[in-house]
């Protein structure tokens, strides 16, 4: 059964580029609001499904995948503003159970936009799979994985190098000091949701080609980008990318050893094992929450 | 000053006495009132590709219909059960007892249609199921019958095309459920009578969005041909893998690949998979004698125009189970039990899933002569030979 | 009206041989590489009144959590009537009689005064899950002495009559008697005040100041973190002054005002601390 | 306490309602109606489970895992080992109970976002073992001819017969979830909910109380599980998973998570606009159907988790309460507040 091994490896890296992209969307909402965005799947659904209503209309894939993003950060601007944003301050359960309401929200108007049947894309750069040590590596999925590599460039160019990326990661550390300085972390806030709404709209672009688009897609992928994020700790964009290979990796070796049935099972078992060992004390999660 | 619980409480018995007051059932139907066929599919959720176009086209012929049969109008109710058995159940005992329906037509997944068919036996009442797996008709039970051709009929198509191109070892990726399972055991009993072995059989997920590693895990072992059994998009999912992987062996899918979905989701690798399937896809290319040729391309073009996207065989099974039992009315009227033995002896009855020849042994009446082998070749159905 | 304070009566006979209610023997509390609390050694005889002072950010009150188990020590240990209560949990140590107030008020804010206070009632009633899930008439017993007793607490501190409204509708410094009310409502033997006087009016801290002299006498004890100096001196029976979390003094309030590593303490910080800074100069209560 | 003439007045209400609960059949001719009030009437029971947790601060999303155990748990053992329902019944509450208790242990640690996400993963992986332990459960297709209830050698096979065995228990779940909510144990539930930390400095064993009330809460589950598993005689990993945990929640966030009233309210005004969505809205827009339910529910949850964050009704009597306020101080009277359950 070794023969599968490098099979399943670049199984899971495909995979897990896919969630590596999701997962950095959950880091960038967390890190500026605090807030677990379940809606954080939809993203990738809805810009999954703009840019393939796009090609339908005869525009050409580079122009609808920009226009699918644009209109998604749109998407998500609108959300912080009409659904996080009056609930700030308020319970952290509230604001959860709000991102599931939106979450739901936008799967069914999916449904009604686009119906049930799946849409899919065409790769970025059709071509012969590449073969490597005896497995074979999609075409697309090497976009999926220079493009994770490339959003982690980015943003952290964009935190330690700007001056609104350092804005971003004040606020994080304190809203308190940021009003004063006269940074309003509600506008933070609002950039975070946006710039991660177009983060995960570009996902669910780049991944159409390997695994196609439904109007259902995200609370599934939400879930998987999730469980990366929560193993990469939350807040640290590079191992959230790690996090999500892992669980690419889990999957494919428990498809691949196991049956893939249980994939689902055991990647959230790693979850739980990743949670349960982080043991937080009473208090800090008091404090946090008065943050 | 009321307490807060006492008002709550007086808002709850509100509630709870306009349900009692709000929902009761309509009064019963006296002659001349419509005569109603209850439609309950899985319009959302996991199953909606299949139930779409099942309630689309519930509601085409609803309108159709609407002239009425026999000088009655006929109403036809559709209901969504989101792909849950227990609300497929609900809803057809709703269909049943509040809307006073004559016959249901539905349970578009296995599941949903097991739960209903034991509901249509309790209650003696014509069940038409939609869905695929053989158990829904074998061994036959009086009240349950079944418009889609079963699950071991199109193994039986499949394996003719098997034994064409001299197949000698198989390996059977299938969706882990009643479908897929139900394909294995129609495969194997075949096999086993043609000399062939099934080396490797790997189950996946309905909600599964790889399938490389069950692929490769498949490939260890050699086989001929890689028989897929599902719907999509894990149909094509696993069509796509295989080739990715630079497998060059055949591809059988079942019946459920029958779609525009599978071609668009797998894309170039579509291209030589062949799969059982009813006519309807290939309507067009049937010869000019073909029995169904004209019911065929009727119903495509029929649907198209009102739904505006192509018309699948799930819609068709729809189509064959309720055109079944207006037939049944416009012959004995809307009393369950006459239907139910005009049903049962049907024969020679044109629909879209073939001619069906029910009898008391065989509540579905189709044969592999009903359905044929379709090949897809540049991202068209052609008649495989 | 007076609270039954049947529990804390035995709060004079400490079973130790040197006869601490309280012991905290070098106690250390890191925060990554920030040492809050280091080292710190002192006790609390029963029936004391100990004051620990010390600039912001000195450690006090890390030092409370650590004692009333909301952090965990990285050193050292507490001792309770002798036993060793170091790294048990909140409610345990509640359990035991040693109640704590908070400097950033924590009031239950939807719920009523005397609902607050009546929680505050938890440690001496006995009700579980099963008597109340089958509402036994021995709950409903408990519930009318519980509500009693928390009307008697709330008296005590003065709030009688705003028992029914809600806590958040109270102004900052009954809010802050509200939890000293429901802190004596849990019959403690030990109780933590953390700048019990904060937000309050001179008035209502000379009331305060009187209410734990009298509650003294009943045998109970304290250790109140203060900023007022005027507080400090004419009822703390020993001062514990910390500094970067280090212990740097302790001794009697006139002790500690002529101890010069404190007044230099003081002085190294920000002048405009004018609560921990100014009363040094002034005369002790007499 | 202060208001111990409002213990009278609840009991009428509950006598009221018992009454009305036991006269409703009477004014139900269709089956199907009676169908729903059955299904209602579970959903009651799952509903209180969540909202006993709520009243603790906490909201889970296994709650469906555990419907599900609850359900699989009496449905085999009654069909596989033969034994009657009324032993399975109970013993799959109890089942389920020391399993929500293992699971309590480490994920009752979890600070809130982190304990919704650990009861989510304990959700799916309870699903996905539903789905693959095809030998034990029958996977995905279900499980079929599970044994029917008897009382006393007659069978229930009436839709009105289990209303009154499900309602009967709902009614008992309502007041033992009550009763749990009052008293000792409610007063340091409310103090949890309000504060944790100040709860504990008061000697509240918060972690116990959760424990208390996510077992307590499992159990409801369970039951209504086993009653779902007899009356219905099929069941399928479908109606428990992830989807099913939310929509309960929906139940409860529209009672109001920390409302044992709200169980009540919630179950049954979500089923009925369920059933409405469903059923009513397809006969007067023929080509509208569950697509719309989707979307209806999630705007639904944001609007109240936004505007009444205590649920529709307490939301409703607060702003009728800020009028009556309003009036009652300009005649210079004072109001003695009913308890505020706080939001969650």
């Amino acid at each position: 059964m070794l023969a599968l091994l490098p099979q399943l490896v670049l199984t899971g890296l495909t995979v897990g580029s896919i969630y590596a992209l999701v997962a950095l969307g959950f880091v960038l909402i967390y890190n500026v609001t605090g807030i677990l965005n379940f809606a954080q799947g939809e993203f990738s659904m809805l810009g999954a499904l703009f840019c393939a209503t796009l090609l339908a209309w005869h525009v050409s894939l580079p122009a609808a995948a920009l226009a699918a993003a644009a209109g998604v950060a749109l998407v998500g601007a609108a959300t912080e503003r009409l659904a996080v944003e009056p609930a700030f301050g308020g319970h952290p359960l509230t604001l959860i159970i709000i991102t599931f309401g939106v979450s739901m929200a936008f799967r069914g108007l999916a449904l009604m936009i686009w119906g049930a049947d799946p849409y899919t894309l065409p790769e970025f750069s059709p071509g012969p799979a590449l073969v490597l040590l005896g497995g074979v590596l999609v075409r697309q999925a090497m976009w999926a994985i220079g493009l994770s590599a490339a959003v982690v460039a980015g943003l952290f160019v964009f935190f330690a190098r700007t001056v609104p990326g350092a804005a971003v990661r004040a606020c994080a550390d304190n809203a308190f000091a940021c009003r004063l300085v006269g940074i309003s972390p509600r506008r933070m806030a609002l950039f975070a949701f946006t710039l991660s709404a177009a983060l995960g709209a570009v996902a669910g672009i780049v991944i159409t080609p390997i695994i196609g688009a439904t109007y259902d897609m995200g609370l599934g992928l939400g879930l998987k980008g999730f469980v990366a994020a929560v193993i990469g700790g939350l807040t640290n964009a590079p191992a959230a990318v790690a996090g999500g290979y892992l669980v690419g990796l889990i999957e494919a070796l428990t498809a691949g050893y196991l049956t893939p049935g249980y994939g689902d099972a055991i990647t959230f078992l790693v979850l739980l094992a990743v949670l349960y060992l982080q043991r937080e004390g009473l208090l800090h999660g008091a404090e946090r929450r008065r943050a | 000053m009321l307490s807060l619980s006492r008002k709550i409480a007086g808002l709850v018995l509100t509630v709870v006495v306009a349900a009692g007051l709000l929902l009761p059932g309509r009064p019963v139907l006296g002659q001349g009132a419509p005569i109603r066929i209850g439609t309950v599919f899985a319009v959302t959720g996991p199953a909606s590709s299949l139930g779409k176009p099942e309630k689309d086209t519930a509601t085409m012929l609803g309108a159709q219909f609407a002239g009425g049969i026999g000088g009655r109008p006929v109403q036809i109710i559709t209901y969504d059960t989101e792909s849950d058995p227990t609300k497929a159940l609900l809803l057809m005992k709703k269909a049943v007892t509040e809307d006073n329906a004559v016959a249901v037509v539905g349970g578009t997944t296995s599941p949903e249609s097991q739960a209903m068919a034991d509901y249509a036996m309790q209650t003696e009442i014509p069940f038409m199921s939609v869905a695929a797996s053989t158990t829904l008709s074998v061994p036959t039970r009086a009240w349950v019958f079944q418009t889609p051709q079963r699950n071991s009929t199109a193994a039986a198509k499949a394996m003719q095309y098997l034994v064409a191109i001299h197949v000698k070892t198989i390996a059977y990726l299938y969706r882990n459920d009643d479908f897929g399972q139900d394909g294995l055991v129609g495969l194997r009993t075949f096999a086993h009578y043609n000399g062939m072995t099934i080396v490797d059989t790997e189950p996946f997920a309905a909600t599964a969005t790889d399938l490389s590693a069950l692929v490769a895990r498949a490939r260890v072992h050699n086989p001929d041909v890689m028989v897929v059994w599902s719907t999509p998009p894990t149909a094509s999912i696993a069509a796509k893998n295989i080739r990715q992987l630079g497998l060059r062996m055949p591809i059988v899918e079942s019946h459920g690949a029958a779609n525009k979905a599978f071609i668009d989701l797998a894309g170039p690798a579509a291209n030589g998979v062949v799969f059982p399937s009813g006519k309807l896809l290939v309507a067009g290319q049937l010869p000019v004698g073909d029995p169904q040729k004209a019911l065929l391309v009727k119903y495509a073009r029929d649907f198209e125009a009102a739904n505006h996207y192509a018309a699948s065989t799930f819609g068709g099974h729809a189509f064959d189970g309720i055109t079944m039992l207006a037939d049944a009315i416009g012959h004995v009227g809307p009393d369950k039990a006459k239907m139910r033995d005009y049903l049962e002896h049907l024969r020679g009855f044109v629909g879209t899933g073939g001619v069906f020849n029910m009898s008391p042994q065989d509540h579905n009446g189709l044969t592999t002569k009903d359905m044929v082998l379709i090949v897809i070749q540049t991202g068209t159905w052609q008649i495989w030979k | 009206m007076s609270v039954d304070r049947t529990t804390a009566a035995g709060a004079g006979h400490a079973n130790r041989p040197d006869g601490l209610l309280l012991s905290v023997e070098g106690l250390c509390r890191q925060f990554g590489g920030v040492v809050a609390v280091d080292g710190v050694t002192f006790g609390v005889a029963p029936g004391e009144i100990v004051a620990v002072i010390g600039p912001n950010g000195a450690g006090k009150t890390t030092l409370f959590n650590v004692i009333t188990g909301f952090l965990t020590p990285t050193g050292g240990e507490v001792r309770y009537r002798g036993a060793r209560i170091t790294g048990q949990s909140p409610p345990r140590i509640a359990g035991r009689g040693i109640i704590r107030t908070f400097q950033s008020l924590v009031v239950f804010s939807e719920m009523t005064a005397v609902e607050n206070v009546m929680i505050g009632c938890h440690r001496w009633t006995r009700t579980g899950l099963f008597e109340a899930a089958l509402a036994l008439p021995a709950a409903a017993r408990e519930d009318r002495r519980v509500a009693e007793a928390a009307l008697g607490a709330l008296a005590l501190v003065g709030l009688r009559d705003r028992a029914d409204d809600r806590a958040q509708d109270l102004p900052v410094g009954q809010q802050r008697l509200l939890e000293i009310a429901r802190a004596l409502a849990a019959r403690p033997e030990l109780l933590l005040l953390d700048e019990p006087t904060a937000g309050l009016s001179a008035g209502e801290a000379r009331a305060l100041l009187a209410l734990i002299r009298r509650l003294r006498a009943d045998g109970l004890t304290f250790v109140i973190i203060e900023h007022n100096m005027d507080i400090v001196m004419e009822a703390a029976d020993r001062v514990v002054v910390l500094d970067y979390g280090e212990k740097i003094a302790e001794g009697t309030p006139q002790e500690i005002q002529r101890d010069p590593r404190v007044i230099a303490a003081y002085l190294g910080e920000e002048p405009d601390d004018a609560a921990a800074a100014a009363p040094l100069g002034r005369a002790p209560a007499p | 306490m202060a208001r111990s003439g409002g213990g009278r007045s609840r009991s009428v209400t509950l006598i009221v309602l018992a009454a009305l609960l036991a006269a409703l059949p009477a004014a139900v001719s269709s089956a199907y109606v009676m169908t729903v009030l059955n299904i209602i009437g579970l959903y009651v029971i799952v509903t209180l489970g969540l909202i006993l947790l709520g009243s603790s601060g906490q909201i889970s999303l296994s709650q469906a895992a555990f419907y599900g155990l609850g359900a699989y748990a009496s449905a085999l053992m009654s069909k596989d080992l033969g034994w009657s329902p009324w032993a399975t019944i109970p013993l799959a509450i109890v089942l389920v109970a020391g399993a929500a208790y293992v699971v309590g242990l480490p994920t009752l640690r979890l600070a809130e976002h982190f304990f919704v996400l650990a009861t989510l993963g304990v959700g799916i992986i309870v699903n996905v073992l539903m789905v693959q332990l095809v030998s034990l459960t029958g996977g995905a297709s279900g499980l079929r001819d599970i044994p029917g209830l008897e009382i006393a050698g007659v069978r229930l096979a009436t839709d009105r017969q289990f209303y009154y065995l499900i309602w009967a228990l709902a009614f008992a779940a309502l007041l033992l979830a009550r009763n749990v909510t009052s008293h000792r144990t409610g007063r340091a539930l409310r103090a949890i909910l309000g504060s944790e930390v100040g709860a504990a400095a008061l000697g509240v064993e918060v972690s116990r109380y959760r424990m208390h009330v996510f077992v307590l809460g499992a159990a409801y589950a369970a039951l209504a599980g086993a009653l779902y598993a007899h009356y219905i005689r099929f069941i399928s990993p479908s109606p428990f998973s992830l989807y099913a945990s939310l929509f309960f929640l929906i139940m409860a966030v529209v009672g109001g998570l920390t409302n044992i009233w709200g169980g009540l309210l919630g179950a049954a005004a979500v089923t009925i606009l369920d059933q409405g969505i469903r059923a009513e809205l397809p006969r007067i827009l023929p080509r509208v159907g569950g697509e719309y339910q989707t979307a209806i529910y999630g705007l639904l949850l944001v609007v109240i988790m936004i505007f009444f964050p205590s649920g529709i009704v307490r939301g409703a009597l607060d702003m009728r309460r800020a009028f009556g306020r309003a009036r009652v101080r300009a005649a210079g009277a004072t109001e003695t507040e009913p308890i505020q359950g706080g939001t969650a």
